[in-house]
């Protein structure tokens, strides 16, 4: 469908959430005690914020949770009795004040989980969501959404998308079917455009993003690699934070004769994540798992997923405990 | 697959009266990987076992539960009815349903539940067992005795006698340690060298001992049944092949100023010397500390003087290298010398002198042929005092044990005083007397009775000289703490038994403990006395704490039964639950990252090193090693890993957290 | 290195002589010390029996004085007021506790920073140096050193000179070409302040002391505590009246004996002051 | 509560207290089921993460016991446990997790009694303190997200 | 910080080190870890408030360990960690120059461990104050609000690891996490798993924390967890009257024992 634009009046956004969350389960971000960003399930509208940059963790755990059941079994002396999940528990939810480039992380999710055979789970949670996002009026050092093709008001993965704008009220694109469901089931809180302008935020572009996958290509063996990545403490806390990041590890838990599979995040920086059986390490040293990292977002997606592993959110870079700066590396990319 | 076996013993009435054997077995039977669960009324019976054996063969079990009694009774007896069998014994596990339920639960439904719990718990561990081979090491059937004083001579003889081999290893130029230098020993009073040298001769002349007199231990390595050890054999500047003993060399050493060791320095002796009339080897040595020649360069008057030129100034010490089985330490005691004690003059006054100098006077070879003569101007005591714990029992000195021989000697030494001195008097100090052992109260019953030594309980505060004489100032606490004040021509005292100099510097060495008072530590209090914590070292005698003949005798035999029996075979087979630090393929070899904390927590320093090296030699990997020799396996490191890089054959952690896990779980 | 000197009681008054001799002894040597301002009572043997807080206080306010003023170090020449500094000092360090409520009660900080010399320490330390090439009149006499109880006991808390048959005031005496006895009373019990309630103790025990040095051919008693010789000294009329006995001996503290070595009259270093002759110079 | 049997798990070492218990047996002294005996060699090989592991799979309350100071078979085995649980304890308490449920003893192969009586008081004191649910229900606690068939 | 970086030069210069292991600036005005191997670069090396990585934590890493000589800029914390890798094998006193760095930030002579040892001597070896506060408020609280309070806490951990990767004295090869038989701590993330995990961390360094809080800071979600190690060297003192990384001969508390260790809770 195409695009309808309706402003939204400061009240009737509270009036709206409330609706919202009074009906279904919603996913909104708040500022907790330790100033920390956390998106929660049906906060107060108080206590929603419409001021952050980013929040800590991304929403990927909406369609990607960090523990995602896969089934349960029994062993009987005999045989194991596997038993499958009920996906259509899986509820409904709302996200309220997404930033666009988290919602345009969806998407490159999908192209990752359903590339192939479509993961039931993922797809699953995916349709059972409804994104509102809402444009930045403020960004940064660490943000480059717009050297990644997106920018601070882009629409990707958006079902509405709320704008700041001067005069305080809001702006509303109803951009999807779903979004012009939600928008039905309260009409008259959505009034016709002021005409005010929207307050976006600036955020510079630090690369060409096209030029870093083309170099990407030639620098495999570049000494590049080890002097940039001495820094690094192999944690996972880039992977974990990342809106596109979907590795994730299966493990079966028993107890007595009851167990499950489930499936949980895992990172490709950590040292264990290609360890053999054998001892053998195919990514022996922390360089290695750093260029994987960087060559997987930045030159193998864009080439099997045509799309870029990463949407310029900085949260990899500023959650780094040695500010181990994305940007500025990809930068030095370009130039290499 | 897991094929495990259960069987639930009734053991008569004991388990089934309480516990539904049945229902247990039962229920076991519908668990996984259980092929075959039975109840049988004595499993331990011979068909019982039988019924164990035809079904590891019916069944092809790979592991065994039997429900029964407590491991620690009939263990053994299962894994060996399996191995029998042919399934390896350590696939068997027990679990407890006597002691460990039916005899301490009432008859109902939780008790038999608890049964269930207990075995399941056992499955679930079994499945985990491993097929453990025994460990082997290999013997070498050669013992080393350090220390060459009555308890060494016993053992060394004791062991020898058994057919197998003996070093023994002596610091002094003679062998006879502290006995040799005694007068009469009590409670028999008869000579102590009379019955001393001739085992000091047999020591010489066994054909299974090897004698290193002037020897110290340089270094062991290894473990039990394969020490390394190295002996300095320090120079005694003579070759003992060409030297008669003839002892001319030593009436014509100029230097004989020299205070005589043997005789506590109440006698001097040259500077080349024959320690005591009866020494073994009867062979002198230079004292080159002494001698004249060494000193200042010139005189060789023994060497001229030798009939068979067997004088060596050139001689360099020795080190001899060899492979011991077991060693037994037996290194003995000293006593406390010195101005100790400012208050009693020692040293101040000749004639305060300590229990062995009294023994050399008493002896019939000592510097007074045995008459007791005071040291200052040889008159005879009219007057004697003894004073009794010297030292010992006196925190405020540092030493806060009892030294156990004192009571005695003292006693002995006041009677041999009155016999060679009929109208002296003889005073003792005492706190208590402690005369505990056989015929030992008696005799101090005689010293006080038949001999009339006067005892006085109480301490003394301080003796000084006057007049010539000394005056002894202290408390009767019998008589109501009354000051008591003694004029006496000679005070002894029977100064503290404490740790031989050295003695710490060779524990260390020999890695095997000591405690505070530097007294070699046994690695057992009550049921291991004669052992050490380091497996195949032993003790024997006053090295542990001060002993009396009788019982350092005793205990030196006792060590020599558990040398021979470790030689009793040319391999020792130890129970192969010992802990283990894993390896793996290169390039990681090992999950061990080598900080080695476990070996600070391993009782037996059983935790050795291990390199691992590139082409080029150079070392990238040093991680931890067991020595199966040396552990024992009580999984302390295993605990304390942080990688888990250790664990325990026999309680790994995949069985022990199995076990809690299965304990609380329904299968 | 400021030093100060805390003379306490007896100095000022039964052992003006033993007081005199130190002064007098410093000033021939060029040694300066200043005594602590405004000094109290030691709380010697009596207080710790009555009140432990005041028997650490006394003392630690005469510390703390020392410290504010600025003094690194001071000479205690009474063995009592020695004993009782030092035992003060080694108490409050183990004890923080104690330490701030003292300081609360004195209302001044203390920081147990000066360290405290006994007169044999400060003899050591400071006289012998100096005695090379003064000693005009070699002292050569034979002497008992009698040392007390308080200038060595108790040995844990003071750890001066061994507790049995200490050795320090032998060697002083003999660098002053003194030849010591070999003197087994050294550390034997005076009577102390039993000296005023009962008299008769004092006489039979220090009548023991000068007994067997006059016995062992002493010309005279040597000692570092006002204390000992009120008792050997003014007493002896008691001592010889109690053994009935004609004890001359004269009883003298170390520091007069150096004094004299180095030629100081005997009116100068208090001698006069005795009531036993001096008949040795 | 009355119907609440605790489950209690004891971690013993296998030359005092495995042998303790086994004299409480022929001694015929009868004490409460509710205690379930894991044998060790030594009480310095009880790893601390058994103990919660014990908790995370329903244990009410745990018996941690061993030889007497200096009786130890291995000498050193239980000094060093000692340590171990001074500090874990310190951390559990800490965290919030309840020390009144674990005790610790040294009960020696001839105490067989005092075998039967720490087993008594401690399933009397779980008894009191209930069932272990704040820690089960922290076990069983799922992420917002999570699906789970129950 | 002129004297820093020509000491670093210096040292560069004349071949006594290979790299120098220090400070640069960082996003923002911050400062990052940096390794410096050419002179020249020796002019990015900063030092200043914002200086507060463990640096130790890099000696450990193999590629690190292959550089051989190391230059490393070393403040109080970093010093002590020093101490503890040579106690615990892992750091060859040989192969590192310590540039050490005073309380105020000026550059500090230590030409060898024993002056490196003295200069820590100096120092309060007990946990910073700032950390103080929090740890009494916990200990004030009941024990259910505490177990509240974690429960909250590490119910936000994604077991990311970085507290362990920050720390220089999880220097593992092989993580107990990471091994799976038995799998002693799950793999996800939920309470219980994370609760297990930091009790895990905790005992592990008990006895060997030397308080300088990086776990705490690395933390991407915020997470306190550098309280429960500081607690444990509060207790560790508490009943042992120890410290970490005083001197590099001590062997750790929970590897030794002293038979008279106090405890009142055996029965």
């Amino acid at each position: 469908m195409e695009t309808t634009i309706k402003s939204l009046r400061k009240q009737s956004l509270e009036k709206l959430y409330n609706h919202l969350a009074s009906s279904q389960k919603i996913y909104a971000p708040i500022v907790t005690s330790d100033k920390q960003v956390e998106f929660r399930y049906n906060p107060e509208f108080r206590d929603v914020t419409f001021e952050h940059i980013r929040s800590t963790l991304s929403v990927k755990n909406v369609v990607f949770p960090k523990i995602e059941n896969l089934f349960y079994f029994t062993n009987t002396k005999e045989e194991s009795i596997i038993k499958d999940i009920d996906l259509n528990i899986i509820p409904e939810v709302v996200l309220w004040g997404v930033h666009p480039c988290d919602s345009a992380a969806f998407d490159i999710l999908r192209s990752i989980f359903c590339w192939d055979i479509k993961d039931e789970f993922f797809s699953k949670r995916l349709e059972k969501i409804t994104v509102i996002t809402l444009s930045c009026h403020k960004s940064d050092e660490f943000c480059f959404c717009t050297s990644v093709n997106l920018s601070p008001d882009s629409v990707k993965g958006s079902d509405i998308q709320l704008s700041l704008l001067q005069n305080g009220d809001y702006q509303a694109e109803i951009l999807t079917e779903k979004g012009n469901e939600l928008v039905s089931q309260v009409p008259d809180l959505f009034e016709q455009p002021s005409g005010e302008k929207k307050v976006i935020a600036g955020v510079k572009n630090k690369f060409d993003n096209k030029k870093v996958t083309s170099n990407l290509s030639g620098v495999f063996e570049h000494p590049f690699w080890i002097r940039n990545s001495l820094r690094c403490i192999g944690c996972g806390a880039c992977a974990f934070v990342c809106p596109v990041c979907a590795c994730f590890d299966i493990q079966d838990e028993t107890k007595g004769k009851d167990g499950r599979r489930y499936r949980c995040w895992d990172s490709c920086g950590f040292s264990l994540f290609t360890l053999h059986t054998s001892g053998h390490n195919p990514r022996q040293i922390q360089s290695q798992r750093w260029r994987q990292r960087i060559m997987h977002k930045f030159s193998y997606m864009p080439d099997r997923n045509n799309a870029l592993g990463c949407v310029g959110c900085g949260r990899c870079s500023s959650s780094c405990p040695v500010d181990m700066n994305l940007a500025e590396q990809l930068e030095a990319l370009q130039n290499i | 697959m897991a094929r495990i076996g259960v069987f639930i013993c009734h053991c008569g009435e004991n388990i089934s009266a309480t516990v539904d054997c049945e229902k247990v077995a039962g229920t076991i039977g519908r668990l996984r990987h259980v092929v075959h669960s039975v109840d049988y009324k004595y499993m331990c019976s011979d068909p019982g076992q039988n019924l164990i054996k035809e079904a590891i063969r019916e069944h092809k079990l790979s592991g065994v539960v039997v429900a029964a009694c407590s491991p620690r009774m009939h263990e053994p007896t299962f894994r060996r009815a399996c191995a029998e069998a042919g399934l390896n014994p350590y696939l068997c596990e027990m679990a407890n349903l006597r002691e460990h339920c039916s005899w301490v639960h009432e008859k109902n439904d939780l008790t038999t539940e608890k049964a269930i719990d207990i075995v399941r718990t056992l499955v679930e561990k079994v499945k985990l067992n491993a097929a453990l081979q025994p460990i082997r090491v290999p013997v070498t059937r050669t013992a080393l005795v350090i220390g060459g004083g009555i308890a060494g001579i016993q053992s060394a003889l004791d062991i020898a006698n058994t057919g197998h081999q003996v070093v023994m290893v002596e610091r002094s130029p003679s062998i006879g340690g502290h006995m040799s230098q005694l007068s009469e020993t009590f409670p028999t009073l008869d000579c102590s060298q009379c019955i001393l040298t001739p085992r000091m001769v047999e020591v010489a002349q066994h054909p299974n001992i090897k004698l290193y007199t002037y020897a110290e231990i340089e270094s062991v390595e290894g473990f039990i049944g394969n020490f390394k050890v190295k002996i300095r054999k320090k120079a005694k500047s003579i070759d003992e092949k060409l030297c008669t003993g003839c002892g001319l060399c030593t009436t014509k050493c100029p230097q004989k100023k020299i205070p005589n060791e043997f005789e506590q320095g109440m006698g001097m002796r040259p500077a080349i010397y024959i320690p005591f009339p009866q020494a073994v080897p009867n062979k002198p040595v230079i004292d080159r500390e002494h001698c004249t020649y060494y000193v200042k360069g010139k005189c060789k008057v023994c060497e001229i003087v030798c009939p068979t030129k067997a004088i060596r100034f050139d001689q360099k010490d020795e080190i001899i290298e060899m492979e011991i089985g077991a060693i037994v330490i037996a290194t003995g005691f000293d006593i406390k010398h010195a101005d100790f004690f400012p208050e009693y003059g020692y040293g101040k006054y000749k004639d305060v002198i300590d229990g062995l100098q009294f023994e050399r006077l008493a002896s019939a070879s000592g510097p007074t042929a045995g008459e007791i003569r005071r040291p200052s101007d040889g008159k005879i005591p009219e007057n004697i005092v003894f004073i009794a714990c010297a030292g010992s029992r006196d925190p405020a000195k540092g030493i806060a044990y009892c030294s156990k021989i004192c009571c005695m000697y003292t006693a002995k030494h006041a009677m041999l005083y009155k016999h060679k001195v009929h109208e002296g008097k003889a005073y003792v100090f005492y706190m208590d007397i402690r005369s505990g052992g056989k015929n030992y109260d008696e005799f101090v019953r005689r010293a006080i009775e038949e001999d009339h030594v006067n005892y006085i309980r109480g301490r003394v505060s301080t003796i000084y000289e006057r007049d010539g004489r000394l005056i002894i100032k202290g408390a009767d606490t019998l008589l109501g703490a009354k000051p008591v004040e003694i004029v006496a021509d000679m005070v002894v005292l029977a100064t503290a038994g404490v740790a031989n100099a050295g003695a710490e510097e060779l524990a260390q060495k020999l890695h095997v403990s000591y405690d505070t008072y530097k007294f070699f530590a046994e690695a057992h209090p009550k049921l291991k006395p004669v052992e050490t914590n380091t497996a195949g070292i032993f003790l024997a005698g006053a090295c542990q704490n001060p002993k009396d003949i009788p019982d350092s005798v005793s205990q030196a035999s006792g060590a020599a039964v558990k040398v021979a029996a470790l030689f009793s075979q040319s391999e020792l087979t130890r129970e192969p639950l010992v802990a283990v630090v894993n390896r793996s393929a290169p390039p990681v070899y090992s999950t061990c990252v080598g900080c080695f904390l476990c070996q600070s927590v391993c009782p037996y320093q059983a935790i050795e090193s291990e390199d691992f090296k590139t082409r080029d030699g150079r070392i990238f990997k040093t991680v931890a090693k067991i020595n199966e020799g040396l552990c024992q396996g009580c999984g302390t490191c295993v605990a304390l890993c942080r990688s888990k890089s250790i664990d325990l054959q026999g309680y790994s952690n995949k069985q022990v957290y199995a076990e809690v896990v299965a304990l609380l779980n329904e299968y | 290195m400021k030093t100060g000197i805390y003379p306490g009681c007896s100095l000022t008054g039964s052992a003006r002589d033993y007081n005199e001799s130190v002064f007098a002894l410093a000033e021939a040597l060029g040694l300066n010390f200043d005594q602590i301002p405004d000094w109290n009572c030691c709380g010697a043997t009596a207080a710790h029996n009555l009140n432990k807080e005041l028997s650490i206080a006394l003392p630690a306010r005469i510390l703390a004085l020392a410290e504010k003023n600025s003094m690194d170090e001071i000479i205690v020449p009474c063995a009592a007021c020695y004993s009782r500094l030092t035992v003060t000092q080694k108490e409050l360090k183990k004890n923080p506790e104690l330490k701030n409520r003292v300081s609360e009660i004195l209302e001044m900080d203390y920081r147990g920073t000066s360290s405290i010399l006994n007169v044999i320490e400060w003899i050591d330390k400071y006289v012998m140096p100096k005695l090379e090439n003064r000693i005009t009149k070699p002292f050569e006499h034979k002497v008992a050193c009698y040392y007390g109880c308080l200038l060595v006991r108790p040995d844990k808390v003071l750890n001066y000179d061994r507790a049995e048959d200490p050795q320090t005031m032998d060697v002083v005496m003999n660098k002053i070409g003194a030849t010591t006895v070999d003197f087994p009373f050294k550390t034997e019990c005076c009577g102390a302040g039993l000296s005023i309630s009962r008299t008769e103790t004092v006489s039979r025990l220090s009548g023991k002391i000068v007994e067997d040095a006059e016995h062992r051919g002493a010309e005279a008693i040597i000692v570092a505590c006002p204390m000992c010789h009120s008792n050997l000294d003014m007493r002896r009329s008691n001592i010889n009246k109690y053994w009935n006995a004609d004890y001359k001996l004269p009883v003298i503290f170390v520091t007069q004996a150096i004094g004299l070595a180095i030629g100081l009259t005997p009116a100068k270093t208090g001698l006069k002051r005795h009531f036993v002759d001096v008949k040795i110079s | 509560m009355s119907d609440f049997e605790p489950k209690v798990v004891a971690f013993v070492c296998n030359w005092c207290t495995y042998a303790g218990a086994d004299l409480t047996g022929t001694s015929r002294i009868k004490y409460s089921s509710n205690v379930k005996i894991i044998r060790f060699p030594c009480t310095g090989r009880i790893d601390f993460m058994l103990l919660l592991k014990a908790f995370a799979n329903g244990a009410d309350g745990i018996i941690v016991s061993g030889c007497h100071p200096n009786d130890c078979h291995y000498t050193s085995g239980n000094f060093h446990a000692k340590r171990r649980w001074i500090i874990f304890r310190e951390l559990m308490d800490f965290m919030g997790i309840d020390m009144k449920r674990i005790t610790f003893s040294w009960v020696s192969a001839a105490e067989g009694a005092k075998w039967a009586e720490v087993v008594n008081n401690t399933v009397m004191r779980i008894r009191e303190l209930g069932p272990y649910k704040s820690y089960r229900d922290m076990v069983n606690a799922k992420v917002e997200e999570e699906v789970r068939n129950e | 910080m002129n004297s820093l970086v020509n000491r670093a030069k210096m040292l560069l210069e004349e071949k006594s080190v290979n790299v120098v292991i220090g400070y640069e600036a960082g996003t923002g005005g911050t400062a990052r870890p940096a390794f410096i191997s050419e002179s020249a670069d020796a002019e990015k090396l900063i030092y200043n408030e914002h200086c507060v990585h463990n640096l130790a934590v890099y000696l450990s890493k193999q590629e690190v360990r292959k550089m051989g000589k190391i230059g490393i800029v070393a403040a109080l914390p970093v010093m002590r960690s020093i101490l503890m890798l040579i106690a615990e094998h892992q750091v060859d006193p040989e192969n590192i120059v310590i540039m050490g760095i005073s309380h105020d930030g000026s550059l500090l002579d230590i030409e060898n461990i024993q002056v490196m040892k003295d200069y820590i001597s100096k120092s309060d070896p007990g946990n910073p104050e700032r950390y103080k506060d929090k740890l009494a408020e916990l200990n004030k609280l009941s024990m259910e609000e505490r177990f509240e309070y974690w429960q909250k806490e590490l119910s936000k951990c994604i077991k990311c690891y970085a507290c362990r990767q920050a720390c220089p004295m999880c220097y593992c090869t092989r993580c107990a996490v990471e091994v799976n038989q038995p799998q002693w701590i799950s793999v996800k993330s939920d309470i219980s798993g994370n609760m297990e995990w930091h009790i895990l961390r905790a005992m592990h360094l008990a006895g060997r924390c030397i308080s300088c809080g990086e776990c705490g800071r690395a933390c991407p979600v915020g997470i306190d967890c550098h309280l429960l190690t500081m607690h444990l060297s509060d207790q560790v003192y508490k009943y042992f009257r120890v410290y970490a990384g005083l001197s590099e001969k001590m062997s750790s508390v929970l590897s030794t024992y002293e038979p008279n260790d106090k405890e009142n809770f055996i029965i």
